[in-house]
């Protein structure tokens, strides 16, 4: 078989030199009960590359790709362009095939990659130090709240309600199992965040304070006073962004007070697959707080001839050495997503990041300007970046659901977000960035016209 | 040479991307938040960063370019193909909330996947969300003690094996548990008399690996289970070391209630660098009402279900614990791994597990008269084989072997681990090296040990030709430097 | 723009080292009358990543792709499965972007491919050496017309009838030039290729006889009786392969006596391609020849160090040595197809190649039975490797053109081959590889069906 | 490290693919033909065959490397878009004999380059099929032949610069033609009187190098263009240096009546190691009608047409001197390179020019104190730059400064070429390179020049730090070893 190198010539010539007589005597150990005689019955037997790729293009072929359709989908994955290069660089065997950079000398090239993402990251997020990624945005914000609880001593966990429901799932999830209290609640829609209502929820007890910017809504929330509140109570800013691509148009979360920052980073470089592999950004904005920091951290050192170089570090804070007194039980990461986040923001530069932000909101302008216009169409948001929410008299996630026939995928529904909450029902999220054409607006409007008539 | 870093090659006027530039003057909704102040990020054009990258590359080492027995990492060829296929438009280009009738072939990967998972390990059911796998070994805990927690019983303390990973414990400190180790006995197995009398009302679970860290098969691990499951508890098994057996034997057949399964480990989705991975954990039937949502379920018109928040009663998953991410899981891993399976299939699969005992085996043998092999007489080894640096000459240790092999062109084996054996030196081969690399490595091997053993003191600066010599590692740590600062 | 790294201030700086006030004074020997005032009028200014590749991709979406259809296109381009290491491998930046092996010391790994490439080459043509490669299998083959007048200082080329009609016109176009008398024919319909006319075309001043082998209509000439035929004139055989998998099933034209083996490589990992680029493979049986080969050679050699080493050798037969005395004008060749080939031919070696033979003459075998048993239908071949020709009474270009209309890619008709014989306007050349599908013969064998009722 | 050749490595029992085994008592109609001896061909698994490869690779040097200042060759960056377009199952797997229904894109991507190459050389057709950069200048030379015989005049001689490419002598003689040369002046141009003194009714053509391979501009090129046409001769110009002027200067304009255009070159597609190239050649009005078959005609109705054989009377393409290739032409690089132009645009390609000379006359105004320069006194040169030995000191050549070069890491320059300058050294940056990595190159390059005129003889056994030392050349061509042979 082709990934097998072995010849029976080889199996052979091994077994004599082990000394068994087959391969069964090298399973002697497993119980009687459990040795099989053959292959696992009822799946199929090996097949070659052509057979592989058949199936497979037949399942990619049942979906609707982004390209084929008028697309607006948000939510926390965003579809953006990634030039060319960056999968070429992240598809070359030394980065492909290495394994975490435990040997320095010979990993140099994903270490030193690593340093200058952690740098990438702490500037777009106005930090001190950045890790080495998480494996997600929803992750990394679980474990914002971990360290909050490490740093602060407190256990009471104030959610904003727009903060991504799935989010706010898997922090609520982890939380029963560290005895943390969840203070959340639903978002309020309105124009504007209620940043006076989540303000009122901080008390003596509260170890942080999790906000959303964007918001789950699109909406840009003033972080700094949340910040000040949050601090006047000994509590911690945790800012969480799900679209890095914003931070080039609007002020970092660090410059605005937050202490601890987290979000995805699947909008530079990575693309959409379905929701996984993303990318987990984390940082601090002060360094006080690194050695508290959970994942990898890759920091600068000199060889032994004194050359620089670069080396995992603070690994006494990891679970393979600390084991049950770790920071997180987390031991991967997602190195190679920040591979490409990295290439992708070294392509982008300063210049290119600004632009790109700068298209992706002219376009999303353009698309509330024109949704607006449609009967039955409101826009909530006073406020947005490249998406914001509508509000119509109908089901949204029906209407999501006969748009899609026609190869219009109009936007999340606050229905599929919030399926208890019968008041979100008419809501619906609309993502536009620079790979939304105004064809594309257009012919959403029409849709939803039609639709809505 | 030396490759500068981006920062220093780099300024905030170039870019590699051809965008508008927008009218600074178009009307903003940016609610007062627009930045005014600078980023700081350095920019290339395409030539430039493709050469950075490709310069930076080239001081990795990667399996594409030799041997990598990285013991319990599995560091086996990742299959071109997987690559190819994971970027197909309908895979790569689609959306994790995308009305479910818009990607029902990509939920038919996840789908089809689990159905191989669940029948290779002979389970009842499976998580697929969980990232990687000390996430997917959260999530097993977390079953067992969402399982528990339905029966009214709280129990306080999780049992791991001495030489388990350092993931085990953390897992089941991070789930509330009290951990305890329980010893190994000579032979380097489970000590299962120790581990009876200490089951009782109070042990939730027992997480063990297996084949454990030392290489070697749980002959007991039947007798375990049952005893487990007697006194009331869960038995985790950690599914690091599925590539051993995977085909040939079925960790359900063994009594095993829950299993995270390495799919860039067994599966060759690669490792890069250091992830993403991917963790599903497979169920027993006793556990499976508990598994996190999302998860996918098929009716009898074919029709692929995303259950989420929504409908989970519908499928009869109401128990499910809660959601341990965003979205659906690592899908771009997942059809790497399908992609993968269905290339081997069944024989295949099996044929893997032989092959990568075998190379395991050979290498020990190979090498047991002149390293000394702890657990030698225990028995064939699976699919590792562990040493350790008993007759090394004074002043030299496992790390400067490590090092010594580098200089031999060979990406050392994993050190000072299972933590049983002093100055370990855990070697796995995987099945996807040929006989003719591993005779070389052997003699390479053998070479640096004698080295070793001898005295030769230039081990201890090794290696000698890297792209660096050994790095400073107190320095970084005691003084972080964690981020690029600009010289003023 | 994104390919040019220079800034202004860059461009400011370097005039002035240059001392010039502006980029226009480093373009002063120009002609007034040719002097631009400013980009080219009627062509589109530049664009980004994302336009180009929406305005190719459109482009490329009006072609059909033989994946989509039921294929069965040949005449000297084939369709096979490239494994995706092949590709991988080829996009590697080291052999992508470097040039011509000039200077061996940092460009071994070209050499020892192109040595290894040889060697492939060689042995699968039977003969003693072949060179790097030449643009593809046409030009291969009047290069090796123009060499048999180098070793026998003879004019008079005997062309067989069933060489591909293309190479036969490259052949006689270039001979036109060099005043080689070519003595041609058109292919006589028939079972069996007619060896006897052929031979009786051969004198005694006949430099070579070119044979194609499988022939245009998928044949299988006897070699040998051909090469001793020639030999006894004091004539070069030379055999022309269109599709190397056959060689993996049939004798190897070398093995059979052909002086000189030229064909197209194009079916071993360089994919259709809508004709180029393609491979020329160029052999001779007989080191004595080696001199007077076209193209680029490489030599094993040994370095300073006494290492072994690779060099581009013998250029003393080249046109940048040789000027007007080269013994061609190439100077390009074709080296990343030579290393998709040499990769693609070491993943399937020996095993490999023959498997791969044998199940695309048992798929044909399969083909050319259903198609016989379809009224109206005949096979027209005694023998065949993967493609045969298949005679009825209707227009076949007709029939081909209506049939793609279906996604029934049928075959290349004779008469868009030979469009002044109208004896062969109803016969149709159907290649059958381990692409083609069983589903796909049915498909075919009814839609003919139907067509011919 | 070393790596084994193929043969030393594989068998013929390993293959690295999986297709059946086909039942050998099969019905066979090979007629008597089947192979009965083994063929030779080794074969290794998938990993041992990307391995292989990959570490063959990494002993090549590359422009994604480093600066690969390679006079004449135009090493310019390769862009990845333009290999993700040419992947395309559209234009990558699409039968050249397919239908012209079933190919409208790939016949569209043809007529739209030819668009492309017509406007910005500012001619009047354009043959596409040329494989390479020579078989464009034989095509083009094909056409002069042909258009004379058109009508009747037999001519005997085509002039060429002495400093031309080897290539344009050897064409002219493949072509029938008796080759002269035409002197340079002192200013490293074409000698105008010289050459108008040759001029008379036995020149079929001039052949000339417009940038020449001096790297200068031929002030006279109008002048030379008229005094050929006056004389009944046509002018070929040899499109190599196209790079220096795309964009800014159409050839069409001085009076070219043919020129092959180096794709490869000026558009970027991958120089691969030594090919594929591809030569498209631009005609004037009066060769137009002789270009090669087959080529594409849009009809009104917005169909292509491909002719070939068949219907080129149609459209009025009945005088084609033949055919020079079995199909199109090179596809493949056709899509890349019209991926380049589109990404580039017009403003684009000029500022291509304009940079790619700008970084040459920096390269030689900051070398020229060093290094002698012949022609710098000439003005400026265009897209590079030339030098001489004239000062090294005893026993050191440009050949030892080349290999000196690839100590520092570079790429040397092209080297003895032209042939009119002693010890010629051709430096070529392009328009890719960052003045930061051209500055570094002047850096390392004035410190080579200075070891060789101060008599360094280490620079006499250079490389020294490069995967090989100098290389045998004279036992290559004394005793050809061309092809492996097996050990007995």
């Amino acid at each position: 078989m082709r990934y097998l190198p072995l010849t029976d010539t080889d199996r052979s010539a091994m077994l004599d030199t082990i000394g068994a007589a087959s391969v069964d005597d090298l399973f002697v150990d497993v119980p009687e009960v459990a040795r099989l005689d053959g292959p696992i019955r009822d799946l199929p037997m090996h097949a070659g590359e052509m057979a592989v790729e058949k199936h497979m293009r037949g399942l990619s072929k049942q979906n609707l790709a982004a390209a084929d359709a008028a697309f607006f989908l948000g939510a926390g994955a965003y579809r953006h362009h990634v030039p060319a290069s960056v999968d070429h660089i992240i598809q070359r065997g030394e980065f492909l095939t290495a394994y975490t950079p435990y040997q320095p000398e010979i990993a140099q090239g994903t270490l030193q990659m690593l340093f200058e993402f952690q740098s990438q990251v702490a500037r777009l997020y106005g930090c001190a130090v950045a890790n080495a990624s998480m494996y997600d945005g929803s992750t990394a914000c679980w474990e914002a709240v971990a360290m909050a609880h490490r740093v602060t001593k407190r256990k009471r966990v104030v959610l904003s309600g727009a903060l991504h429901p799935h989010y706010a799932e898997v922090v609520r999830t982890m939380a029963k199992f560290t005895d943390d209290e969840i203070a959340g609640a639903q978002p309020a829609i309105g124009a504007q965040p209620d940043n006076e209502g989540l303000i009122a929820r901080i008390d003596d007890n509260t170890s942080c304070v999790v906000v959303q910017y964007p918001d789950i809504l699109g909406r840009l929330p003033d972080l700094e006073e949340i910040a000040e509140a949050a601090h006047a109570k000994g509590a911690l800013l945790i800012a969480v962004n799900t679209e890095p691509v914003a931070l080039g148009a609007i002020k970092s979360p660090g410059e605005l007070g937050a202490d601890i920052v987290v979000g995805e980073g699947q909008s530079i470089g990575v693309g959409l697959q379905f929701g996984g592999p993303y990318l987990g950004l984390f940082a601090v904005r002060d360094k006080k707080h690194v050695r508290q920091m959970p994942g990898r951290l890759c920091g600068e050192t000199v060889d032994a001839d004194g050359k620089r170089g670069f080396v995992l570090t603070l690994s006494t804070r990891e679970q393979h050495i600390r084991r049950e007194k770790a920071t997180s039980n987390i031991c991967t990461n997602s190195g190679l997503c920040a591979l490409a986040f990295s290439v992708h923001m070294t392509l982008l530069g300063e210049k290119g990041l600004r632009q790109l932000a700068a298209e992706n909101h002219r376009l999303a302008c353009i698309a509330a300007d024109k949704l607006a216009a449609v009967p039955g169409v409101t826009v909530l948001n006073d406020s947005f970046f490249n998406e914001f929410t509508i509000m119509f008299d109908a089901d949204a996630r029906q209407v999501v659901r006969d748009l899609a026939e026609d190869k219009i995928l109009a936007g999340v529904s606050l229905g599929r977000l919030y399926p208890d909450v019968d008041a979100f029902s008419g809501g619906l999220l609309v993502a536009v960035t620079e790979t939304t054409t105004e064809e594309d607006i257009e012919t959403l409007c029409s849709a939803l016209k039609e639709k809505l008539s | 040479l030396e490759e500068p870093l981006i920062f220093e090659i780099a300024d905030n006027q170039t870019t590699g991307v051809d965008l508008p530039q927008v009218d600074p003057s178009a009307a903003s909704r940016l609610g007062g938040m627009a930045r005014d102040a600078d980023i700081g990020l350095p920019g290339l054009a395409e030539p430039e960063a493709v050469r950075h990258y490709t310069r930076l590359s080239r001081q990795n080492y990667g399996i594409d370019l030799g041997f990598f027995p990285l013991g319990s990492c599995t560091m086996k060829h990742n299959p071109r193909l997987n690559e190819k296929v994971a970027r197909m438009p309908g895979f790569a280009d689609v959306h994790p909330l995308a009305p479910t009738d818009t990607v029902q072939g990509a939920l038919g990967v996840i789908n089809e996947l689990a159905e191989w998972l669940i029948k290779l390990t002979g389970m009842h059911g499976v998580a697929m969300s969980p990232k990687a796998g000390a996430h997917g070994e959260l999530c097993g805990i977390l079953c067992i003690r969402a399982a528990l927690e339905a029966r009214g019983d709280a129990r306080e303390v999780v049992l791991v094996p001495e030489s388990a990973h350092g993931t085990n414990p953390a897992t089941a400190a991070f789930a509330g548990y009290k951990v305890e180790n329980i010893p190994a006995n000579e032979a380097g197995r489970v000590d299962l008399d120790a581990l009876k009398a200490r089951l009782g009302p109070d042990v939730a679970a027992v997480m063990i690996t297996n084949p454990n860290t030392c290489g070697l098969f749980e002959p007991d691990m039947r007798a375990i289970s049952d005893a487990v499951h007697e006194a009331g508890g869960f038995v985790y098994c950690d599914g690091a070391n599925f590539n051993a057996i995977v085909g040939r034997v079925r960790p359900g057949d063994l009594g095993v209630d829950a299993m995270h399964i390495n799919l860039h480990k067994t599966f060759s989705t690669p490792h890069g660098g250091g992830g993403p991975g991917s963790g599903p954990v497979v169920l027993s039937e006793a556990l499976s009402p508990y598994g996190p949502l999302p998860f996918t379920a098929r009716t009898d018109d074919g029709y692929i279900h995303l259950v989420e928040e929504e409908g989970a009663a519908d499928y009869g998953h109401t128990q499910a614990f809660g959601r341990m991410t965003a979205f659906h899981g690592q899908m771009g891993m997942f059809t790497r791994a399908l992609t993968y399976m269905l290339s081997h299939g069944a024989d295949g699969l099996k044929q893997v597990a032989e092959d990568a005992v075998l190379n395991a085996n050979y290498i020990l043998r190979s090498m047991e008269d002149v390293l000394y092999a702890p657990y030698a007489d225990s028995g064939p080894c699976m699919h590792e084989a562990l040493f350790g640096d008993k007759d090394f000459a004074d002043g030299l240790s496992t790390m400067d072997l490590a090092k010594g092999l580098i200089d031999e062109g060979y990406h050392p084996m994993t050190m000072y681990f299972p933590l049983v054996v002093h100055g370990a030196m855990l070697v796995e081969p995987t099945e996807t090296e040929s006989k003719a690399t591993i005779d070389q490595f052997i003699t390479a091997f053998r070479s640096v040990v004698e080295r070793a053993k001898a005295g030769d003191q230039t081990l201890a600066t090794a290696p000698h030709y890297a792209p660096r010599s050994r790095l400073d590692e107190t320095m970084a740590a005691r003084k972080p430097l964690l981020s690029f600062i600009d010289p003023d």
